[in-house]
């Protein structure tokens, strides 16, 4: 039998379709077989932490670094990057189009617009609470206009759109949440490009001294191939819509 | 006298098997009718359409001159059955009694009516009120049954087998409280039974049913087959002990023929007699006294056979007639009808 | 397995450090499979009588549409009530989309068919002397009705609890009919799965023991009930 | 002759209730038992220990001299019991039959042997072998259950109320097939019947219960209550046409007293007698013949009460006793007792 | 709306293509909720006779805890099933996590107290002149069990229809053990969730309308057993 890789990502490679189009050239390039369940970034780790997988896809920086200084991953490297934006109504209710993200948060804040926010502590979620905190308040909770869905990116679209709300969304899950309502949705994207919004992907593999039974060799090597000249390549090219999703960035 | 029963032309089927084949039959107001007859010959299934649970699969059923449906308001709430194997329910003894008071939403003095209902059928109600249903013996659990309808105070009581598993003395009460019945609320009543003696000392007519069909005369003598064919269109009975009957011709495919009581005739010996007689030895089984008629019932054994004759007192005092004793019954043969 | 040590740890702390959060959770959980066992009882033990007394044609094949709907994938029903209730559903005007009322839809066509198909096989089973008595005491339809399920009232009873037992655990019509909102629309169940989409196991298994207690409280009163 | 059956000490109760109370019974190999008795009295509760269906409160049951367990071999494969409702399981008539055999593993021509039982009981095999269980009259039924019993060939054979709803011929049939079981196979036979007349033509012994105590010498005449107080220590039972009965001292608490048949006269008119004795008109409501003992047992009716009492062809005769016909009775108070 | 109509053609359009990723997940569907059901009915089928014959001191607190047991939620099954056999679990050796076998265990789990429940309840219901009857002819402990399991079979199916029912649209644990994973462990059900999450409601509906065509058959062949 081939050498079978397991690996838990989140649902963000995964819902885009991008892991089924690397796969196969990863397979045809190494020899390995990827196999992988998408989960909330949480739970991904979470199985890395008990061995039940060998490598790691993940979006959650910070996390990820604390997650190699209490000793479960052992390398981090950073493959590719896309980005984070504000989406909310075509009418924007509280004028936040154009606003610096501090600015676009506050506002959002001071007028009571409906916020719709994953709270479900997945990358999307840290990025968003960090936001908060960097314009300077305290993060809402049982605020009426802070709507706390506990679902995955796309739900949580969906429950904007019926609440006529703003979101903070991926790039990736927004083309193709775009896409789903025939290009011409109800929300549109009002705030991004800040360096903040930066949403970078890394492969993780495990530490060895945690999980000895883990397939080391073959994480390193899938690690090593997604930061190489072909899979780079390969994110380049990966467009839904003919909007591209992600930009490499390995170094 | 006015017809609480009309029946024209029922036919009843169970799976295309024809069981019931009544073409006429009037139950008057007040009267209380037996039905006889052996195992599947019917009984249950009437009663069954009387009280409108079925519809008969062809012809129609008058209630004081009306068509009924089922559940219609005049048979609910005059029209009780007393069913064959008696069926509790998963309730108290009080609340099996009770149940069809609650629901004609009578709440006059039920205890007492219950009561009465249970002393009826000779139960106590300190001892029983309280038991549940799966805490009785069969004859007390069919008491219990019969208390229930009792208590409903009915125009019309249809019991199926009330004494079967009852004790004699109970069947006495049970008995007496019917014809009371009769006579306080001048209910009418159909009964079915096997115990012959019980069903005599009670009922004003008895209607014979024989695969179905009904013979209204009382009981008649029922020889049964299988026959064997005789002098070309004769038939014979075998008995097991020797003797044979001759019956008439006209029974191919028959699987049964009926001699009537009044055409048979007793005597101690055998005679000389021409070809056209039946003449067999039979045992006096056992003797009833029919009180309403005045009359003694003896049921006679001829081997697999049995018959019944009634005779007067004086009768009986001059053949010395007593159970156990032997006689010979003569009948000719073209009084015997194929059913 | 420390996971399941530790839960049962958090499972007290939550209950009685009196989590604001937990205590919500359940409530929501409470209140809609309460509201959502009323409808589908109220609804599924008259359909179920229907089905299991009378004999009619097609009985068999409406029987077997019943057992199929007994696999309606939860997802999917809350899939079909959010196409009706959504903005730009037919039902849109109702805002219920996001609400509690809008579980209890949802879960009572799940709940519907457990208690009519239960229901509907209890009363077959039913001696048909039963019946004949019943009649024979001068029962209208309504009597026989009541009386039937009363008779049969265990055999319904466990239906029940089954629905229960399906409606207190369903995640699918709560996740896309509510939407696990903090604090409204989140049930236990569904903050079962964001806790284990969150990777904390322990607070998972924390969540299920509470919902499982709240079962046990159920049944232990149904149990008293039946007892008397 | 050796014992099947030896009961000792046996108490039993429902929830604190005594239902019996037998000290000591012994059932020998090959005899036919009858068990009479009022409903309520114990007959099924003692049959379903025989059958070691449940377990006696207190005491122990010898079944050929060893206490047996539920289910075990020795009972499983020896001992049935037709149940006094009959239970069919729902399945075919045939397959009913057939069960008992199943479970022995027993494969030898099974269908002759089915036919064979179902003949004993007067049922077609072609017309009935393929019915279901629900497509069957009460007497019907009740048949099928006895040749499901029958088909077992077994060595103890318990009936309960084995012909209740049963027509006369199919008893007759029944009582033919138990003679035959205990001719053929040996079968020790216990039958519980209300059919006293039907009973008595079958069985040897007869076992009188009531309360669940028993009182082996055959059926005595039992007096139940109310009674009152009489003379200070004596009690009467009062006869609803005021005539009235004088029992002994040592009544009080008691529900039942009882008279041996054979301290009864009969005589046709009142004499005078002195205060010692009970004398009372009753009328003879039925006599029938008990082919064993070639005697005639009569049943007098005394308002509520009922006795039954023997004779011989010669004091029929002689008495021009027949059914109908009012006696006068006489018995000693001392001779009655307290039960 | 439209999701409904789109998910309807695209139900077709599924099967008919032939599409081999909805294939398997149906395959894989169907066997993990046979073997399912095969062990929880072998198990259930049993207890349920032993929980309903028999009187013993305790029964009732035993029905109760039963009858919790119904209200077992998924994903906590999954959760508890999961610490058990990951690779840190004390079964980890097996490997059964992200594998069939062990989504039939945690399904089997799922299954075992409705089957047993129901069969329990069944059992009490029989008339307790059946057993004698059976004592009576001479039936062992064994043909007892037999015969009284054949007799109540219509009851029982209804129990094994309604736990069938719940494995076949259970989320919770195929996801949390089985990990969803394509051409694996990805059943229909795993593959409605990702489809809904996706947004692809079309898609969703589409597989709920398989999942719920392969119940209809399974019933419809049951029901023609039935009837013979
Ligand atoms: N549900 C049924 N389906 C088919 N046949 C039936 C059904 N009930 C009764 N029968 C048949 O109909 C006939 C009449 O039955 P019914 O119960 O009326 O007889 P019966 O006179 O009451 O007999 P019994 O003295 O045994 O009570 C019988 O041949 C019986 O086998
Ligand atoms: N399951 C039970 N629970 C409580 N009491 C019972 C139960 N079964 C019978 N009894 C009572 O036990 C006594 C004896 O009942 P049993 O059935 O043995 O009477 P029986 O002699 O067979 O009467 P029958 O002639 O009516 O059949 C009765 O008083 C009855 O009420
Ligand atoms: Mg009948
Ligand atoms: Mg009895």
């Amino acid at each position: 039998a081939s050498d079978t890789l397991m690996m838990a990502t989140t649902t963000s490679t995964d819902n885009t379709g991008l892991l089924d189009y690397l796969a196969p050239h990863f397979e045809k390039d190494t020899g390995i077989k990827l196999k992988w369940t998408a989960t909330g970034t949480g739970k991904a780790l979470k199985l890395g932490e008990t061995c039940d997988v060998d490598v790691l896809l993940v979006h959650a920086p910070p996390a990820e670094k604390k997650y190699i200084e209490k000793g479960f991953g052992k390398a981090r490297r950073e493959v590719m990057y896309n980005d984070f934006v504000i989406i909310g109504p075509k009418n924007d209710p509280a004028a936040v189009k154009g606003q610096s993200i501090q600015d676009a948060l506050k506002t959002i804040k001071d007028k009571q617009s409906a916020f719709i926010s994953r709270g479900d502590d997945s990358g999307t979620n840290k990025k968003e609470k960090l936001l908060w905190k960097n314009a300077g308040m305290q993060l809402p909770d049982k605020e009426e206009w802070y709507v706390q869905t506990g679902q995955g990116m796309l739900s949580t679209i969906n429950v904007a759109q019926e609440r006529g709300g703003y979101t903070m969304t991926d790039r990736g899950t927004y083309i193709k949440y775009q896409s789903q309502k025939g290009g011409d949705a109800p929300l549109i994207v009002l705030v991004d490009g800040d360096a903040v919004l930066l949403n970078q992907y890394s492969v993780l593999t495990l530490s060895d001294k945690n999980c000895a039974k883990a397939q080391h060799e073959l994480a390193i090597k899938f690690s090593d191939w997604m930061a190489g000249e072909n899979a780079q390549n390969l994110i380049k090219d990966f467009r839904l819509l003919g909007k591209r999703l992600f930009i490499p960035n390995a170094k | 006298m006015t017809a609480v029963y009309q029946l024209k032309n029922i036919r009843h089927f169970y799976n295309d098997r024809k069981v019931l084949n009544i073409d006429d039959l009037t139950i008057e107001k007040g009267s209380i009718t037996g039905l006889v007859g052996p195992n599947g010959s019917g009984k249950s299934t009437l009663l069954k359409l009387l009280i409108f649970a079925e519809r008969p699969s062809l012809g129609e059923i008058y209630f004081r001159g009306k068509i009924e449906l089922p559940f219609s308001k005049a048979i609910r709430s005059k029209v009780t059955l007393l069913t064959q194997k008696p069926y509790l329910l998963k309730r108290t003894v009080y609340d099996n009694i009770a149940y069809g008071l609650n629901i004609r939403k009578d709440k006059n003095d039920v205890i007492r009516r219950i009561k009465t209902a249970l002393s009826k059928v000779g139960l106590d109600f300190e001892r029983f009120a309280p038991r549940k249903w799966h805490e009785l013996s069969g004859g007390e659990a069919q008491r219990v049954a019969m208390a229930a309808r009792l208590v409903l105070e009915p125009d019309v009581l249809l019991l199926d087998e009330p004494v079967a598993s009852v004790d004699m003395e109970s069947a006495k009460l049970i008995r007496n409280a019917t014809l009371k019945a009769c006579e306080e609320w001048g209910t009418t009543l159909v009964i079915a039974s096997h115990d012959l003696q019980w069903l005599f000392s009670i009922s004003d007519t008895q209607i014979f049913i024989f695969n179905g069909k009904i013979f209204p005369t009382g009981v008649e003598n029922i020889i049964t087959g299988p026959f064997e064919t005789h002098n070309g269109n004769q038939f014979i009975k075998k008995l097991s002990d020797g003797q044979f009957l001759v019956l008439p011709e006209g029974g191919k495919g028959k699987t049964a023929a009926l001699i009537k009581k009044k055409n048979i005739s007793i005597d101690q010996d055998k005679k000389q007699l021409n070809n056209g007689f039946n003449q067999c030895e039979g045992t006096i089984t056992s003797m009833f006294f029919e009180k309403k008629k005045e009359r003694i019932s003896a049921n006679i054994g001829l081997n697999d056979l049995s018959f019944t004759l009634n005779f007067s007192p004086d009768q009986i005092s001059r053949l010395d007639l007593q159970p156990g004793k032997k006689i010979i019954l003569t009948f000719k043969i073209d009084h015997m009808e194929w059913m | 397995m420390d996971d399941i040590v530790a839960g049962i740890v958090k499972a007290f702390e939550l209950l009685f450090s009196g989590d604001e959060s937990t205590w919500t959770a359940v409530l929501a959980t409470v209140k809609v499979s309460t509201c959502s066992m009323l409808l589908s009882i109220g609804a599924g033990l008259p359909c179920g009588f229907l089905l299991g007394y009378y004999e009619f044609r097609g009985k068999q094949h409406l029987r077997t549409v019943l057992d199929t709907m007994l696999a309606l994938p939860t997802v999917f029903i809350g899939l079909v009530v959010f196409a009706f209730i959504s903005n730009q559903g037919p039902l849109g005007d109702f805002k219920l989309l996001f609400s509690l009322t809008g579980i209890a839809i949802g879960q009572t066509i799940l709940a519907f068919p457990i208690v009519t198909a239960i229901t509907a096989t209890t009363i077959e089973a039913v001696d048909p002397l039963f019946k004949l008595t019943l009649v024979s005491l001068g029962a209208g339809k309504r009597n026989i009705i009541a009386t039937c399920l009363w008779e049969v009232r265990y055999g319904i009873l466990a239906g029940a609890v089954t629905a229960y037992g399906r409606v207190l655990t369903e995640v699918g019509i709560s996740m896309m009919v509510g939407g696990n909102i903090k604090w409204h629309t989140r049930t236990v169940t569904t903050a079962i799965a964001l806790e284990t989409g969150k990777g904390e196991f322990a607070n998972g298994i924390a969540l299920g023991i509470i919902l499982i207690t709240l079962a046990f409280a159920v049944n232990l009163s149904l149990s008293l009930l039946r007892r008397q």
